[in-house]
């Protein structure tokens, strides 16, 4: 069976976010005030062929943190869903 | 966090002995409270006060005709160049942050070295870095260097300023605990010059740059212990970089000196907003109020403790004078930057700290800033020592193939070209890159400023400073300054970056203090004196500590374009010649490690009077145009020097080849190939001038051998007519170029 | 005298070294253009420098385009005038749609800085005509984000209006696979808009002006557009 | 009132993701071979205050037209949420 699983690594919150920053001022000097903050991430899509939903969960949160996801300053958020129509 | 009663207990949590705390009282007439103590840990620390090394570091030798600013008085030293300019340069590590989190620890210390120098008026024109890991064939290793090299870029390449040097070395000592040592150089006119000093009562301080927020509380402490499973826990310390923010910061803080309404400018490195306004005001023998709350924040419910703490990154404090408030904050809004007015300079000597009005901490900014407890750790010399020293090679076998060894050297990747590394750099911005990377022994720029240029290096074997510590201490000076000679440079200064364990320990201790020694007298020796620089203790991983690695950068100033000189062959039929001495000893080489496993040996003889004697010889003959190629040996020796020469001496696929034929000789043939021994260098010269460089050398009490020729396509290296390697340029040169990437691809 | 003006955007790197190539080499007469400016049609010459504007944060060049300048090359450069952006100054040419396509991130995923080889493919621009048809110069690159990407339909219609300028190859001008720095379709290095008076370029001809620097062919692209401007003046 | 806007942005799939076949790659040499493909993005993050849920939702899709995604390579999903609790 084949799964997507949807990834989103979002900055700690106590961490400094220059892009995010930059973005906000950047929309404030466009006139778009009621923007009141910026954060920005990562999000990626990971297409995985498992036998079943649990280990397809239990890999991609395997791989979030061996690779994808820098523990010191990241945190993610993951969900999964079967891919319908079988294989791409 | 909550502020917490002071306890004994909390006192050593804080990295303070109870003699210390004792010393506070007294300071202070009364206890601490918790705020105060959390400022006098970190001013305290190793990181700031150099508790354990200052005593040794008195010993370096910091003045010269040249010098402007002495080292230790301010942020970074300054030296006279001449022509109404001069240049302030400095090295630092980041090693414990970059082997917790390697990208954002390396680009952070790219950005703090950036600021000790911008700090002085100067503008920055070139970073090198100095970096050593354990081997390659580990994975973690891997992932380290690719996060360091990529956080150095991402900063650099940012901010617009050069990388353009440095080393690498790859050793077992290193694994766990890389170091990160980078260093920065800027140039102003004399009359740039800033200083880091409050002084008119009355004059503001304004805050400027980035927000502040938890980041890195208690960095100077963290940096000031050995790496546990514990430093894991403290990860939140890590800082993330922000290079847009810094170069906003560079260019207003420049803007702004060019104005006279700033009395004095420090950035806000370890321990921040602490360090930056009891040093100034100590600086300026005045002291200093601010407030708190007006303090830029980017996290909600800070306390004191927190917001003095902080290490956040691109942040400068600014004292300015009086009515010229609104000259400044304009230059800050023209650059996008908040600038915050957070308390004036006062005439009471304190450094007094207000939160919502209400006085949180009240300490003789001097006392604070300078009366640290100085200490004389014990030493005592460690076992191995006098073992390495007596250690009989002669058992040792030679290898079965030169060449093997040779191409096996090549592509050690401390050897090999770190094309990978210094092409992940923009090395050219600011277009004054005359010698790039991978291209000669040190870098060359030229100044668009006047007609002289600068070349620079940094160096530091640590195999040598392990097995002899005050030899090694030289050898690490005297190889930077062989660097910038090669290039046609006069050696003018140095900074220091001095990478040790645990100074507790007594053999450690041995160890710094017999390489400061030997640093020190060969600082005297070439009249280079020390600018500034750094201490990094409690480089350790569970195995022990790393290698002693006092890292060199040097500054060299070349007079003329036509002097600048670079390390490959240029022609066939151009001669071959060795100034120094033709043979040593394996001991302490990359060869002995690389092809035997073995660290170990007396180093082979070191004369700093040869040294020096070889160095100007060097010069004088590239300042009288009878160099066409100079090139150090130095790890691999005597053939991997010659490989080099001929590897960069081709554009594309038409590398030179070269023929030698070594004296006959009774000392051992791979020690003659790829011993280490020091003060040589090898160059190749016009035929019509051999005669010239031969008497010269001669007269000059240097030993000089003519050993070939320039030729095309292959390496010939015979001994008395007998052929030792005869290699394929083409295939040495790929091992060469190749090996570095392959390993990290 | 030509006039030339280096724009400044906050985070700006390759400003001064424009600046100085042009002075030293080009013309004498050159300034500096803040980024907040609206005026700028005394100037004969637009240069967008490289460089990382606002950090290059979200994308390369994409909230420089916002600046108020913007507004004044756009007007520039449809009145004909001469604006040469090079790389950092290419991706903001790019976002703001003066130039067709978009970058992305080197596939190595890497910065890579170091000289590269480029065939002049259209001597036919202002920005190449001291130049002959196929010359090959050799040119330092240094950048992350010079992937250049158009789909297959934008890539025809460059190709029809003669708009690819410059591409990667190797020192005879041979254009493959294995001179592609960074992934570009087509080895694209360089494309002008279809009037021709707009160049965007990822390498740097600015740092190889002078001698000293190791070479001196990026000067055919600065005597190329004094050679332009001064016939049409 | 305050809302927050969850942004995605993908490279569109005919535009060739470096970055996606890096990861990819990664992951099968440290044998995640299950992972059939990865697709990287970007994630932002807004907090906008609005009076309504479809002026916040209004303002977002205009940020995301003039400044957060490029059309010429990029597309994007956004998903708005009100902000419990009020003010942060
Ligand atoms: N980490 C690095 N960053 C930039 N350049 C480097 C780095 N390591 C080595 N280089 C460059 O590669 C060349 C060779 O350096 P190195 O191997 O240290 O030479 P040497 O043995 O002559 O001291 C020099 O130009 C040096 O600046
Ligand atoms: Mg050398």
């Amino acid at each position: 069976m084949e799964f997507v699983a949807n990834i989103v690594v979002t900055l700690k919150p106590s961490v400094l976010d220059p892009q995010g920053n930059t973005v906000k001022e950047a929309l404030h000097s466009m006139g778009y005030n009621s923007v009141e903050d910026v954060r920005m991430g990562k999000f990626m899509e990971l297409t995985i062929s498992a036998d079943s939903e649990q280990k397809a969960l239990d890999l991609a949160h395997d791989v979030c943190n061996r690779l994808l996801v820098n523990p010191v300053i990241e945190t993610y958020t993951l969900s999964l869903k079967a891919q319908t129509g079988g294989a791409v | 966090m909550k502020e917490q009663e002071v306890t004994l207990d909390l006192v050593l949590e804080h990295g303070l002995t109870e003699e210390e705390y004792k010393l506070i009282c007294s300071i202070l007439g009364r206890q601490p409270n918790f705020t105060e103590l959390g400022v006098f840990s970190v001013m305290w620390s190793e990181h700031c006060s150099y508790k354990n090394s200052r005593f040794w570091l008195k010993k370096f030798p910091t003045t010269g005709p040249r010098i402007m600013v002495k080292a230790g008085d301010e942020n970074a030293g300054i030296i006279d160049i001449g022509s109404g300019l001069a240049i302030s340069f400095k090295i630092e590590s980041h090693n414990h942050p970059s082997a917790v989190e390697p990208f954002q620890g390396a680009a952070t210390g790219i950005g703090g070295i950036i600021r000790d120098i911008f700090t002085m008026g100067a503008r920055p024109i070139a970073l090198m870095d100095s970096l050593r890991f354990g081997k390659l064939s580990t994975p973690n290793v891997r992932r380290l260097l690719d996060g360091v090299v990529r956080g150095i870029s991402h900063y650099g390449n940012c901010i617009g300023i050069p990388t353009v040097g440095g080393e690498i070395y790859f050793d077992p000592t290193y694994e766990g605990n890389p170091l990160v040592n980078v260093f920065c150089l800027g140039i102003m006119r004399h009359e740039d010059m800033a200083l880091g000093r409050a002084s008119g009562v009355g004059n503001s301080v304004y805050y400027v740059g980035a927000a502040t927020g938890r980041d890195g509380i208690h960095g100077a402490t963290f940096a000031s212990e050995e790496l546990n499973e514990k430093s894991e826990e403290r990860r939140p310390s890590v800082q993330v970089g922000d290079p847009f923010m810094e170069k906003l910061l560079l260019e207003a803080c420049l803007e702004l000196l060019q104005t006279d309404a700033v009395v004095g400018i420090q950035d806000m490195g370890a321990a921040g907003l602490t360090c930056s306004t009891c040093e100034t005001a100590s600086r300026g023998g005045a002291g200093i109020e601010i407030e708190l709350a007006k303090v830029p924040q980017r996290e909600k419910g800070m306390i004191p403790y927190e917001i003095l703490l902080s290490e956040s990154q691109e942040r400068m404090l600014v004292i300015v004078k009086k009515g010229r408030e609104e000259e400044v904050e304009a230059i800050f809004n023209k650059w996008d930057l908040h600038a915050a007015n957070i308390g004036h300079v006062t005439d009471d000597g304190m450094m007094r700290v207000l939160f919502n009005g209400q006085k949180v901490v009240e300490i003789p900014a001097k006392q604070l800033a300078e009366d640290a407890p100085i200490y004389q750790r014990e030493f005592k010399e460690p076992a191995y020592y006098k073992k390495c020293k007596s250690e009989d090679l002669s058992a040792i076998a030679q290898p079965s193939s030169y060449g093997d060894i040779l191409k096996k050297l090549l592509g050690d990747p401390t050897i090999a070209d770190k094309r990978w590394v210094y092409e992940q750099y923009d090395h050219m911005v600011i277009t004054n890159t005359v010698v790039a990377p991978g291209v000669s022994d040190a870098a060359v720029l030229r100044l668009k400023e006047c007609e002289k240029l600068l070349a620079m290096k940094t160096d530091c074997n640590g195999r040598y400073c392990y097995l002899d510590p005050y030899i090694g201490g030289m050898i690490a000076v005297a190889e930077a300054a062989r660097n910038v000679v090669c290039c046609g440079a006069k050696p003018l200064a140095i900074t220091d970056c001095l990478n040790f364990g645990n100074p507790m320990k007594e053999e450690i201790f041995w160890q710094f203090k017999n390489c400061v020694e030997g640093i020190a007298e060969a600082c005297r020796q070439f009249e280079t004196p020390v600018t500034g620089g750094n201490v990094s203790f409690y480089n350790e991983n569970p195995r022990g500590a790393v290698d002693p690695t006092p890292v060199i950068g040097i500054v060299g100033l070349i007079d003329s374009q036509d002097h600048v000189t670079t390390a490959s062959f240029k022609k066939p039929g151009d001669v071959v010649i060795l100034l120094g001495p033709i043979e040593s000893g394996i001991g302490g080489s990359e060869y002995l490690a690389i092809a035997h496993g073995k660290k170990t040996g007396a180093l082979p003889e070191f004369d700093i009077e040869l040294e020096k004697r070889v160095q100007s010889v060097c010069l004088k003959l590239i300042r009288d145009g009878k160099i066409k190629s100079a090139h150090d040996i130095s790890e691999g020796g005597l053939a991997v020097a010659l490989a080099e020469s001929c590897i960069l001496g081709g554009v594309d696929s038409t590398a030179l080849g070269a023929s030698v034929d070594l004296p006959a000789t009774s000392q051992r043939l791979d020690g003659v190939l790829f011993g280490e021994r020091q003060s040589r260098i090898l160059i190749s010269v016009d035929p019509s001038d051999v005669m010239y460089v031969d008497d010269f050398a001669k007269n000059n009490n240097v030993p000089v051998y003519k050993l070939g020729t320039v030729e095309n396509e292959r390496l010939q290296i015979s001994c008395s007519g007998k052929i030792l390697i005869d290699e394929r340029i083409a295939d040495i040169a790929k091992v060469f170029r190749s090996e570095l990437e392959s390993c990290m691809s | 005298m030509l006039r030339f003006g280096v724009v400044v955007f906050p985070g700006s790197n390759c400003d001064h070294d424009c600046f100085y190539a042009i002075k030293q080499f080009v013309s004498k007469d050159v300034e500096f253009i803040w980024h907040k400016s609206r005026e700028i049609h005394e100037f004969d010459c637009i240069v967008i420098p490289g460089g990382f504007s606002y950090g290059d944060y979200l994308r390369t060049g994409a909230i420089a385009r916002f600046s108020p300048v913007i507004g004044q090359i756009r007007e520039f450069a449809e009145s004909g005038k001469l604006v040469i952006g090079i790389c950092n100054g290419f991706q903001i040419l790019l976002e703001c749609g003066l130039l067709p396509g978009a970058m992305l991130r080197n596939t190595s995923l890497r910065f890579i800085c170091k000289y590269i080889y480029l065939k002049t493919v259209n001597s036919d621009t202002p920005f190449t005509s001291s130049m002959e048809q196929g010359r090959v110069i050799r040119i330092p690159i240094a950048h992350g984000e010079g992937n250049y990407y158009i789909d297959p339909d934008g890539l025809a219609e460059l190709k029809r209006n003669n708009q690819i300028v410059f591409q990667y190859c190797d020192a005879n001008g041979n254009i493959s696979d294995n001179t592609n720095p960074n992934g570009s379709v087509e080895n694209i290095a360089g494309i002008c808009n279809k009037a021709g008076n707009v160049l965007g370029m990822m390498p740097h001809p600015e740092r190889c002006c002078d001698p000293r620097l190791g070479s001196s062919d990026g000067l055919a692209v600065f005597q190329s557009i004094l050679k332009s401007l001064t016939v049409s003046q």
